[in-house]
C-alpha cells in the first residue's frame, strides 16, 4: 500500500490536509504562481505528550511518523537539539545497502532497503534513491573470503550478492586501475546490485513532512538538558524551552546518545568518533556504482550533480568534534588515486565530519533499557541512515506493543553483559 | 676519507654494514650514567661507537662493520644492578645516511619534525616517521656537513632507499657508495 | 568555419598600462573551444579571450544561460573551462601558455548556441527543489528520470586517460604564516621577519600586493616601496599562487603551492606558531534581474581587467557605485575610453532596476525607471569578508550592519587579523596595523616556540620563552556602508548554483526557514565557490524572507578548504612501505608469482603449487617464512609474562626445548598463535603470525608497561634481523645435516619442539627449531639476515640432488590444512573465543591468571558454542569455496573456513565451523556451494586430514 | 592535526600515536561476575569533556602513556607515564 497517509485523508483526528507533491502541481503552480505550503509546521511544544522521541534525524523522524501512521499514537514530539537532519542524517555519504555478514543484519538491512525502495511514494517526497550497484573491493584473499562469506549468506535470505572478478569490475567501473602490479591488486570485489545512494536530506524532510500530516510535533532547537526517572521509571524530560511529562522517551540519537542515555542513568558500551566525508567539484557523470574499499578505507560514489562524494572509515580517536582533520583528506585521496589514478586533477571541493557511535560488535543497540518507558535506538556507527526506515518501523511497533519486534532482538543491551555479541565485525573494516 | 666524495648538495649512502647494538636497561640506572648519552642525544666515545640515546632506557650503538662481539662485550661488561639486555641487531636494522646541504630540503618531504637547529641540532637523535616507516634518526654532521643516519627495521630498508631516492630527486641527489669510514668513525 | 585562423574579431586590448602584468615581448596563441586566439605571456585564459573581443565563458548549472566575467578572479564562478584533460580549471586566474587547449563547460552544442537553455524558458515550473516533488511514480522510472537530470550535471569532464604527475608534500615549522599577500599581509610578512620570526607569505594570485597592484600611480609606488621590503628579509619564505587551503586543529595550516617548476602541486603542511590571517575582502554582487547577464561585473573586476591584463571591459558602461572602489572603477574605465553613460551612486539614493540581454547585457534600467543602453554594467555595493580560516580557528564571526559586513570576534592565542577583514582606513593606517599585527605574531610564535621546545629532549635550552609584553596594535577604523543585497528586483545570488534570491523566498515559505535548510535545500553556497561570493547576500535574503535580522540569521559555518585543491596534492607522493625478505631477489629471478600480505611481498608460488606440495610430502622443500614475526625476550620474569600472555602453561618450558601457544584477549576471543622457544636461562625468541605481529609487540608492552611494569623483562622485534626459512619433508634432516655443523640431528639428541643454535652453511649463530606447520620432519632455521640469501642458495645448491624445490605460501596453505593446523583470522573470526578452535588441550583455567581467563571459564562453562572441525566432502573431487556455507533448509549452521583439492590425499579436504550439534565426528553436513549446488560433508574426528598422530613430523 | 605531548619525545603529530581507549581497572580475574567484568570490557564513559585515556607513541618512543584530554576541543592539559611504570624505572 503506497500513498498511505493521502489514502487516509481525513480518517485521522488531527490530519493535516497538505498539498500534494506532482509533476501536475508543479505546473499549475508555476503557471498561477501560487506558493507552497510550509512542509511541516513550527509551533511551541506542549507540557506533555505520550511519547518524547529525542533526535530528529531520520530514525526519530521515521519512529514518529510510524507511530502515528502504524499506531495511531500521534500525541508525540520529536525533539532535536538543532535544524532538523543536521546530525548524522545530514552529514552521511547516503549509501543504502542490505549486503551484510550476520542473516540478522542482512535481514534487518534488507528491510530497510525495501521501504527504501516504496518511500518517494509512500512520503510524496522524492527522495531520489538511485539503485546503481555497490561495489565492495577485496584487496587480498582473506577480503575475497570475506566478500564470498557476505554474497553467501546474502544469497540464502534472497538478497542480490555475487563475487565478481577484476574484468567485471573494469566493466562497471572503466576509470579503476584493475592492473595486476599495484600496491593493492584489485583480485575481486562484492557485487550488490539493490545498493546505491539517495538523498539524505529528502528523507529527513520526507518524514518530517509525513509526520507532520499525522499531527506529530516537531521541536527543533530544542535540546534536551535532563531525563527525568523515578523508581526505574521514566517521568519527563527537560529541555531549553521548559519541561514536558511523558512516560515514554526514546532515544534517536546519533553522536551524543551515550550522554542523553547517561541522563537516564543508563551505561552504554559506546565511543563516539568523528566520521569525515568530502565532496569534489562536479565533473560530467564517469562514475555509476558506489565504490568501497575496506583495505584502503575509502568509499566512493557520484552524485546526480557530477561531485564525487568521499567517505573513510572513522577517525582513530574519540571525539565530540565536527572539525574535518587534514590528515583524512590526505589519506583518502591518497586512496583514491590507488583506485583510479587519471583523477589527480580533480579538485576536492569541501569536507566535514559527523559523529559516530562505535559499539563493540559493529551492530546497533534496540530495544528496551532497564529505566522503565526508555528505548534507545543508538549505536549506530556509520550505518545509521541505511537503516533509517525499518529503525522506525521497528521502534515505533515496540513502544507502541511493548514487545520487541523480532527483527530487532539480536540487537538488544542484554547482549553485551550477557556475551552474545552479533558477529557482524567479521565484515567490516570499512562497512558502508 | 673516500677520494671517491662526491661535492653534491644531497648525497645518500646505504651504511647497513655498520655493527649495531640495542641495549635496555632503566632510564636513570648504572648503565645509562656509564653510557653517558641521554634519550634524544648521540655522541661518538673514544672507540669510535656512535653512542645514541633512541629511547627512554634504550640505546643504539653504532660501530664499524664487525665490532659487534666488542661492543656487546664492552656493555655487558659494566656492572649494573638493574636487568640490562644487550642484542645485536646488526642484521636486524638498515641504515643509510644522507648527507649535504638540501637534506634540510628533503627529510621535510618525509618526516613531521622540525629540522631546525633549534630544535634537532648536530647530535640529536630522534624517533619518528620517515615515508610512513618508523625510523631512527640521528644528525651527525661532519666537516660542516649537514647529515643524518636513518636506521629502520631491515625489510623496510629497500623501500625507505627508494623512498629517499625518489624525495631528493628533485635536488639533484647522488648515490655514495658505502665506505665503512664514512660514519666519521675513527680508524 | 575558421578552424584553423587565428581569430580576429574586435580587439580589446589597450595599450601599456602601467601595473599590467603582461609581457609583450612574449606572444603566441592558444585555442578556445578549437579555435586559436593570440595571447600575451602573463594573460589569464579569461584576459586573453576579453582582450579578443570574447565575452561569454560558460553556461550557468541550472538554466544553462550564458555566463561572462564577474570577478577576473579565481573566484569567478562562469569562467571555470576545461584545459585539456583537466577540468574546472579557473579560466580567470590560470595563466594561459602556448598551445594550451582550453574549451568551455557545461555548453551543448556549442557556447554560443546551447540547447538545454531552452530550461530557462521553464523557470518558473523549476522552482527549488522541484525534484523532490516529481518522479516519485512509478518507481520504476527514476532511472530513467535520474538518467536525465545526469545530463545536466555540471563542470568539466574526467579523464580515464589522464596521467599522474609528480605531486608532492612536505612538512613546515614556520614561526609565522600570513595568509594574503596583500599590503596588510606584506607589511605583517615584514614586521615579524625583522622581530625575528622564520615567515611563510602566501598569496592566491601570481603576484604580491593585493588591491595596490589595479591601483593608481601612488598605490603602484607604495607596492614597490612593500615588495623591497619583503626581498630585504631572506627569513620570509614568499609563495604566489599559492594558498593556505586550510587552519586545523593544532595551528595545523595546510597550504597549496602552484607554479612549481618540477613538480604539479605542493601540499604544504604547516605546523606554525602563529597565524596571520590577511586574505583582503571579496567584492560582492548585487543581486538584480539579469545581474548574470556577460557584461555585468564587479568594479574589482572591471580594474583588474584594465589594469592588470590592458583590456578594456566594454564599450559604453552604467556604474552602480557605494564606495571609493567604485569611484576608482568610473575613473579608470574613463581613462581606458569606456564610455560610462551613467553612474549610479547608491550613497545618494542610485540603483539598478534590473539588466536586459541575453548573449550579454544590452540595456540597463536604472532606479529611476530610466532605460540606457550599455554593454557594460559596473557595480560595487561592498564587501565579504572571507572570515574562512577564522572559522576554522573557532572564531564566531559577528556582524556589523554599520559596514555591512563580519568582523571577527575572538582568536585562539595562535590566530592574529589584518587587512580589510579587521577595518579599513588608510594604506598608512592599513599598514600600520599589519606591522604592530607581525610584530605581535612573531612575539607570540616565541612564546608558543619555547613552550614547544621545553618538552623535546634533542632541542637547545638557548632560547628562554620571551618576557617582552604584547605590541599593541591599533584598531582600524571602520568606514560605514549601505547594507545593499538586493534591488527591487529578484536575481541570482548564488550563480554557480543557479539560485535565484526567489528560491531563497521560496524555500523559506516553505518550511526551511534556517539558513542551514534553506541551504540545503536550495543547493546555495555549495557550488565551486564554496559561498565566498554567496553568503552575505544568501543570509540577507533568508533573513528578508524570515523577517530576522542578519545577526539572527547567523553566518554559517565555512568549511575547509579555503580554496579547491588537488587529489594529487592532497595524496602527494603516497608512501605505501612495502617489507622484503634478503631473499626476494632469488624469488624474483625465479619467477615466483607475488602475494601482497600487509606490507611483505611474497612468493605466493613458483609455477605449480601443487607440484610443490607433492615435493614437501616426498623429498623436500624450502619456504621463506621471514615475515613470522620475532621477538627476543630477556629477563627474569619471562616465563611469568609468557604465563599470562598464552592460554597454556610456560612455567616448566626447559631450555632448548619450544612450544606451541594461542593467545586469547580479554574478551576470549584469540588474537595470535605461534612457537616460543627457551634459547637460556632468561633469553626467548617468541615467533608470532606475520600480520600478527607489530599488534602483538604493543600488546604486550602494554601488559609490561602499564599493566604488570614490576616484571623484568626487556622485548625487542627481531623480526627483519633473521632470515627465517623453513625445511620441510622426509629428507630435510639429510638436507640440514649437510649445511649444518655443530649440532647433532638425529631424534634422540635433537628431537621434536626442540631448539639448538648453530653453524649453517658457515654462519655462525642459526637457530634451528624442530617444528613444523606442514606436518612433515621440518626444521625452522632463524638465520642473521645479511646472509639469509647466501644459506638459501646453499640449501638449493647442497639439496639437489634430494629433489629440493622451493614453496610458496598457497603450498604452505595446502600442507598445513592437510595437517589440520588453522590460521588465526581464517579459520577463527572476530568473536571465536578460545575453545570454539579446538584447543581446549591447550587452555589452562587452573592457572592464577591469564589474560582472558574469565570468559574462557565461562565459555567453558556454558558449551554451546560453533566449533571448528575436519570435514571431508562425500564426493572427494569437490573442493567448495572457503566462506560457502553449512546449511540446514534455509538456516546457516556454519561454514567452510578453509578448503583445498589436496593432492596428497587425492580428494577435497576442509576445515569448518560448525554449530554445536553438528561437530560430532561422522555426522553429515549439507553445504551450499556458491552456484547454488548443494554437496554433503563428513564431520571428522580430528582437523587433520593427514597424519593424525604426528609420527611424521615426531620421526 | 592535534599535537600530543608525549612525555618522553615532547608534542608530536597525533598520527605517531595510537589511541589505546579510556584508561579503565582490570578486575579481579578470579572475583569478578559476567556483569563486572563485560562492563569492563565494552562499557565506556564517552564523556563530551575531559576524559582519561592511554596513548601509544607508535612512531616514536614506543611507550604508553596516560593524557586527559578534551573530548570537544581536543586539547590536551596533561600527559603523564603510568604512575607505576616511574617508580620501577627510577
Amino acid at each position: 500500500m503506497t500513498r498511505s497517509f493521502f489514502s487516509r485523508n481525513g480518517t485521522r483526528s488531527g490530519y493535516q490536509k497538505q498539498a500534494r507533491y506532482s509533476a501536475f502541481d508543479l505546473f499549475r503552480r508555476g503557471l498561477s504562481g501560487a506558493e507552497w505550503p510550509r512542509a511541516w509546521r513550527s509551533r511551541d511544544p506542549k507540557s506533555s505528550y505520550d511519547v518524547v522521541v529525542i533526535g530528529g534525524g531520520v530514525h526519530g523522524l521515521a519512529t514518529a511518523y510510524y507511530l502515528a501512521k502504524e499506531h495511531g499514537i500521534t500525541d508525540v514530539a520529536v525533539l532535536d537539539k538543532g535544524y532538523i537532519g543536521g546530525g548524522a542524517s545530514g552529514r552521511n555519504t547516503a549509501i543504502i545497502r542490505s549486503n551484510y555478514l550476520t542473516p540478522e543484519g542482512v535481514r534487518f538491512y534488507d528491510r530497510s532497503v525495501k521501504l527504501y525502495e516504496n518511500l518517494s511514494a509512500e512520503l510524496n517526497f522524492n527522495v531520489m534513491f538511485s539503485q546503481r550497484g555497490h561495489l565492495t573491493l577485496a584487496h587480498n584473499d582473506g577480503a575475497v573470503r570475506t566478500m564470498r562469506w557476505r554474497a553467501e549468506v546474502n544469497k540464502l535470505e534472497g538478497i542480490d550478492s555475487e563475487v565478481i572478478g577484476p574484468a567485471e569490475i573494469k566493466n562497471l567501473v572503466p576509470f579503476m586501475d584493475t592492473s595486476e602490479h599495484t600496491r593493492y591488486p584489485i583480485l575481486g570485489a562484492l557485487y550488490h546490485p539493490p545498493g546505491g545512494i539517495i538523498r539524505h536530506d529528502a528523507v529527513v524532510w520526507g518524514y518530517a513532512r509525513g509526520a507532520d500530516a499525522h499531527d506529530v510535533h516537531i521541536h527543533p532547537y530544542t535540546e534536551v538538558q535532563g531525563i527525568d526517572v523515578e523508581n526505574g521509571r521514566v517521568h519527563g524530560v527537560r529541555t531549553n524551552r521548559g519541561g514536558i511529562a511523558t512516560s515514554k522517551v526514546v532515544n534517536c540519537t546519533a553522536g551524543y546518545s551515550s550522554l542523553i542515555s547517561g541522563m537516564a542513568g543508563v551505561g552504554m558500551p559506546i565511543g563516539t568518533f568523528p566520521l569525515q566525508a568530502a565532496v569534489t567539484e562536479r565533473v560530467k557523470p564517469f562514475l555509476h556504482p558506489v565504490v568501497v574499499s575496506g583495505t584502503l578505507h575509502v568509499y566512493v560514489s557520484q552524485t546526480d550533480r557530477g561531485e564525487l562524494v568521499f567517505g573513510a572509515s572513522v577517525d582513530p580517536f574519540t571525539s565530540y568534534s565536527t572539525r574535518g582533520s587534514l590528515e583524512f583528506i590526505e589519506g583518502l585521496a591518497g586512496h583514491v588515486l590507488e583506485l583510479m589514478p587519471s583523477l589527480s586533477k580533480l579538485r576536492l571541493l569541501r569536507q566535514w565530519a559527523g559523529l559516530c557511535d562505535m559499539t563493540p560488535d559493529y551492530s546497533p543497540i534496540m530495544g528496551v533499557t532497564p529505566v522503565e518507558g526508555f528505548y534507545i535506538d543508538v549505536g549506530w556507527g556509520t550505518w545509521g541512515f541505511k537503516a533509517g526506515p525499518v529503525s522506525g518501523e521497528a521502534m515505533a511497533e515496540l513502544v507502541a506493543t511493548g514487545k520487541t519486534p523480532k527483527i530487532i532482538a539480536a540487537f538488544d543491551l542484554a547482549r553485551f553483559a550477557e556475551g552474545r555479541l552479533v558477529g557482524e565485525k567479521g565484515a567490516a573494516a570499512v562497512g558502508h | 676519507m673516500s677520494a671517491r666524495r662526491s661535492l653534491a648538495n644531497l648525497r645518500i649512502a646505504d651504511c647497513t654494514p655498520l655493527t649495531k647494538v640495542f641495549v635496555q636497561a632503566f632510564e636513570k640506572g648504572m648503565l645509562a650514567r656509564d653510557l653517558g648519552v641521554e634519550f634524544g642525544r648521540a655522541v661518538r666515545d673514544e672507540n669510535g661507537t656512535l653512542r645514541i640515546g633512541s629511547g627512554p632506557g634504550e640505546w643504539l650503538l653504532l660501530a664499524p662493520p664487525g665490532s659487534a662481539p666488542e661492543v656487546v662485550e664492552r656493555v655487558e661488561a659494566v656492572r649494573a644492578e638493574e636487568p640490562v639486555s644487550v642484542v645485536d641487531v646488526t642484521h636486524g636494522r638498515a641504515l643509510v645516511r644522507i648527507s649535504g646541504a638540501k637534506t634540510v630540503d628533503l627529510l621535510p618531504k618525509v618526516c613531521g619534525i622540525d629540522m631546525s637547529d633549534s630544535i634537532t641540532p648536530d647530535g640529536a637523535a630522534f624517533r619518528s616517521s620517515v615515508a610512513k616507516v618508523l625510523t631512527d634518526v640521528v644528525r651527525d654532521d661532519g666537516e660542516g656537513t649537514r647529515s643524518y643516519l636513518l636506521h629502520c627495521e631491515r625489510s623496510f630498508g629497500q623501500y625507505l632507499f627508494d623512498a629517499l631516492l625518489d624525495a631528493g630527486e628533485e635536488f639533484g641527489i647522488e648515490i655514495e657508495g658505502f665506505a665503512s669510514n664514512n660514519s666519521r668513525s675513527p680508524e | 568555419m575558421s578552424r584553423g585562423a587565428l581569430k580576429t574579431g574586435k580587439s580589446m586590448r589597450l595599450g601599456r598600462q602601467p601595473g599590467e602584468v603582461l609581457d609583450r615581448s612574449r606572444q603566441f596563441v592558444f585555442t578556445w573551444n578549437g579555435r586559436k586566439y593570440p595571447a600575451f605571456g602573463g594573460d589569464t585564459i579569461i584576459s586573453a579571450l576579453s582582450a579578443a573581443g570574447e565575452s561569454v565563458f560558460s553556461r550557468s548549472f541550472k538554466y544553462h544561460r550564458p555566463r561572462g566575467l564577474l570577478t577576473a578572479s579565481f573566484l569567478d564562478p562562469g569562467c571555470n573551462v576545461q584545459v585539456g584533460d583537466e577540468p574546472n580549471v579557473r579560466g580567470a586566474h590560470r595563466k594561459v601558455e602556448p598551445h594550451m587547449a582550453a574549451s568551455a563547460q557545461n555548453a551543448w552544442p556549442s557556447l554560443r548556441f546551447d540547447v538545454k537553455s531552452a530550461n530557462r524558458y521553464l523557470e518558473r515550473f523549476l522552482p527549488p527543489g522541484f525534484y523532490y516533488k516529481t518522479f516519485m511514480e512509478p518507481q520504476r522510472l527514476w532511472p530513467l528520470y535520474e538518467r536525465v537530470l545526469q545530463r545536466f550535471a555540471g563542470g568539466g569532464k574526467a579523464s580515464p586517460d589522464a596521467p599522474h604527475g609528480y605531486y608532492d608534500k612536505r612538512y613546515a615549522h614556520p614561526d609565522v604564516v600570513v595568509a594574503g599577500g596583500g599590503p596588510a599581509g606584506m607589511g605583517a610578512a615584514v614586521a615579524a621577519a625583522e622581530a625575528g620570526a622564520r615567515v611563510m607569505l602566501v598569496e592566491e594570485e601570481h603576484e604580491l600586493g593585493g588591491h595596490l597592484r589595479w591601483g593608481d600611480e601612488e598605490d603602484l609606488a607604495a607596492l614597490r616601496r612593500l615588495g623591497e621590503e619583503v626581498a630585504r628579509n631572506s627569513t620570509i619564505e614568499v609563495m604566489t599562487d599559492s594558498v593556505v587551503t586550510g587552519r586545523y586543529d593544532g595551528n595545523w595550516v595546510a597550504v597549496s603551492q602552484r607554479s612549481l617548476p618540477r613538480v604539479e602541486e605542493r601540499l604544504i603542511k604547516a605546523r606554525t606558531k602563529t597565524l596571520v590571517v590577511a586574505p583582503g575582502l571579496i567584492e560582492r554582487p548585487y543581486v538584480f534581474q539579469g545581474n548574470d547577464a556577460p557584461g555585468v561585473m564587479l568594479s574589482t573586476a572591471a580594474r583588474r581587467l584594465i589594469n592588470l591584463y590592458a583590456v578594456k571591459p566594454g564599450e559604453r558602461a552604467v556604474v552602480l557605485t557605494a564606495n571609493a572602489e567604485g569611484d576608482a572603477a568610473v575613473a579608470d574605465l574613463e581613462r581606458a575610453g569606456v564610455e560610462v553613460a551613467r553612474v549610479e551612486d547608491a550613497r545618494n539614493g542610485g540603483d539598478i532596476g534590473r539588466v536586459r540581454g541575453g548573449q550579454g547585457a544590452r540595456e540597463v534600467e536604472c532606479g529611476d525607471g530610466a532605460r540606457i543602453e550599455c554593454d557594460l554594467v559596473v557595480t560595487a555595493t561592498g564587501w565579504t569578508a572571507p572570515t574562512s580560516l577564522l572559522n576554522m580557528a573557532g572564531d564566531k564571526p559577528f556582524y556589523n550592519p554599520a559596514a555591512a559586513r563580519f568582523f571577527p570576534s575572538r582568536l585562539p592565542e595562535d590566530v592574529l587579523a589584518t587587512g580589510g577583514i579587521a577595518g579599513d582606513g588608510s594604506l598608512d593606517e592599513l599598514l600600520e596595523h599589519a606591522r604592530a599585527t607581525g610584530k605581535e605574531a612573531a612575539r607570540r610564535a616565541r612564546g608558543i616556540g619555547a613552550a614547544l621546545r621545553a618538552g623535546i629532549p634533542q632541542s637547545t635550552d638557548g632560547e628562554e620563552a620571551p618576557q617582552d609584553s604584547p605590541v599593541t596594535i591599533p584598531d582600524l577604523p571602520v568606514n560605514g556602508h549601505l547594507e545593499l543585497f538586493r534591488g527591487r528586483t529578484h536575481g541570482i545570488v548564488d550563480y554557480s548554483e543557479d539560485v535565484s534570491s526567489k528560491d531563497l523566498v521560496a524555500a523559506v515559505k516553505e518550511g526551511y526557514d534556517s539558513a542551514e535548510l534553506a541551504k540545503r535545500y536550495t543547493t546555495a553556497t555549495m557550488g565551486p565557490t564554496q559561498g565566498k561570493l554567496e553568503t552575505v547576500n544568501a543570509m540577507a535574503v533568508i533573513a528578508e524572507a524570515t523577517g530576522r535580522s542578519m545577526e539572527e540569521t547567523g553566518a554559517t559555518t565555512w568549511r575547509p578548504p579555503y580554496a579547491p585543491i588537488t587529489l594529487g596534492a592532497l595524496a602527494g607522493r603516497n608512501f605505501e612501505p612495502v617489507r622484503y625478505s634478503p631473499m626476494q631477489p632469488w624469488h624474483e629471478r625465479q619467477g615466483a608469482r607475488p602475494l601482497v600480505a600487509g606490507a611483505w611481498i611474497r612468493p605466493d608460488h613458483y609455477g605449480d603449487p601443487e607440484a610443490e606440495v607433492r615435493n614437501v610430502r616426498k623429498n623436500v622443500g624450502v619456504i621463506d617464512v621471514t615475515p613470522l614475526g620475532k621477538l627476543d625476550l630477556r629477563g627474569p620474569d619471562v616465563s611469568e609474562l609468557l604465563n599470562f600472555l598464552y592460554v597454556n602453561k610456560w612455567s616448566n618450558l626447559e631450555v632448548g626445548k619450544v612450544r606451541y601457544g594461542v593467545m586469547c584477549a580479554e574478551d576470549g576471543v584469540i588474537l595470535d598463535d605461534g612457537v616460543t622457544g627457551r634459547l637460556g636461562p632468561e633469553h626467548y625468541l617468541m615467533t608470532t603470525t606475520s600480520s600478527g605481529a607489530a599488534g602483538v609487540l604493543e600488546w604486550i608492552e602494554d601488559w609490561l608497561q602499564t599493566y604488570q611494569p614490576d616484571w623484568r623483562v626487556h622485548v625487542t622485534p627481531v623480526t627483519g634481523a633473521y632470515a627465517s626459512i623453513n625445511i620441510a619433508g622426509p629428507k630435510s634432516r639429510e638436507l640440514l645435516a649437510r649445511v649444518a655443523e655443530g649440532v647433532d640431528l638425529s631424534t634422540e639428541a635433537f628431537p621434536y619442539m626442540n631448539v639448538r643454535t648453530g653453524t649453517v652453511a658457515g654462519v655462525e649463530g642459526c637457530f634451528m627449531w624442530r617444528i613444523g606447520f606442514t606436518g612433515e620432519l621440518s626444521y625452522e632455521i632463524h638465520v642473521p639476515a645479511a646472509y639469509g640469501l647466501y644459506v638459501w642458495e646453499a640449501l638449493m645448491e647442497r639439496g639437489a640432488d634430494l629433489g629440493v624445490r622451493p614453496f610458496g605460501v598457497e603450498a604452505q596453505r595446502v600442507l598445513r590444512l592437510e595437517k589440520g593446523h588453522f590460521i588465526v583470522g581464517q579459520d577463527t573470526d572476530a568473536l571465536t573465543q578460545g575453545f570454539g578452535a579446538g584447543i581446549s588441550w591447550a587452555i589452562k583455567l587452573d592457572k592464577e591468571d591469564f589474560v582472558g581467563k574469565p570468559e574462557l571459564v565461562w565459555q567453558g562453562e556454558r558449551d554451546g558454542y560453533f566449533r571448528l572441525i575436519g570435514l571431508q566432502p562425500h564426493d572427494g573431487s569437490v573442493a567448495p569455496p572457503e566462506a560457502s556455507q553449512i546449511v540446514e533448509g534455509k538456516t546457516i549452521v556454519g561454514r567452510i573456513t578453509s578448503s583445498r583439492f589436496s593432492s596428497t590425499l587425492e580428494r577435497s579436504i576442509c576445515l569448518g565451523f560448525v554449530a554445536p550439534h553438528l561437530a560430532e565426528p561422522g555426522t553429515t553436513v549439507t553445504v551450499q556451494l556458491p552456484n547454488g549446488e548443494r554437496i554433503t560433508a563428513r564431520v571428522m574426528e580430528h582437523l587433520a586430514h593427514y597424519d593424525p598422530e604426528g609420527a611424521k613430523a615426531r620421526g | 592535526m592535534i599535537l600530543l605531548p608525549c612525555p618522553h619525545c615532547g608534542p608530536r603529530n597525533a598520527s605517531e600515536f595510537r589511541y589505546a581507549g579510556e584508561a579503565s581497572t582490570r578486575p579481579d580475574p578470579n572475583a569478578t561476575t559476567p556483569e563486572e567484568w563485560r562492563a569492563y570490557l565494552y562499557i565506556k564513559n564517552n564523556p563530551a569533556g575531559w576524559t582519561t585515556e592511554k596513548w601509544f607513541h607508535r612512531t616514536g618512543c614506543r611507550r604508553y602513556f596516560t593524557a586527559e584530554r578534551h573530548t570537544v576541543t581536543n586539547e590536551v592539559r596533561e600527559t603523564r607515564l603510568p604512575a607505576a611504570r616511574l617508580e620501577s624505572n627510577s
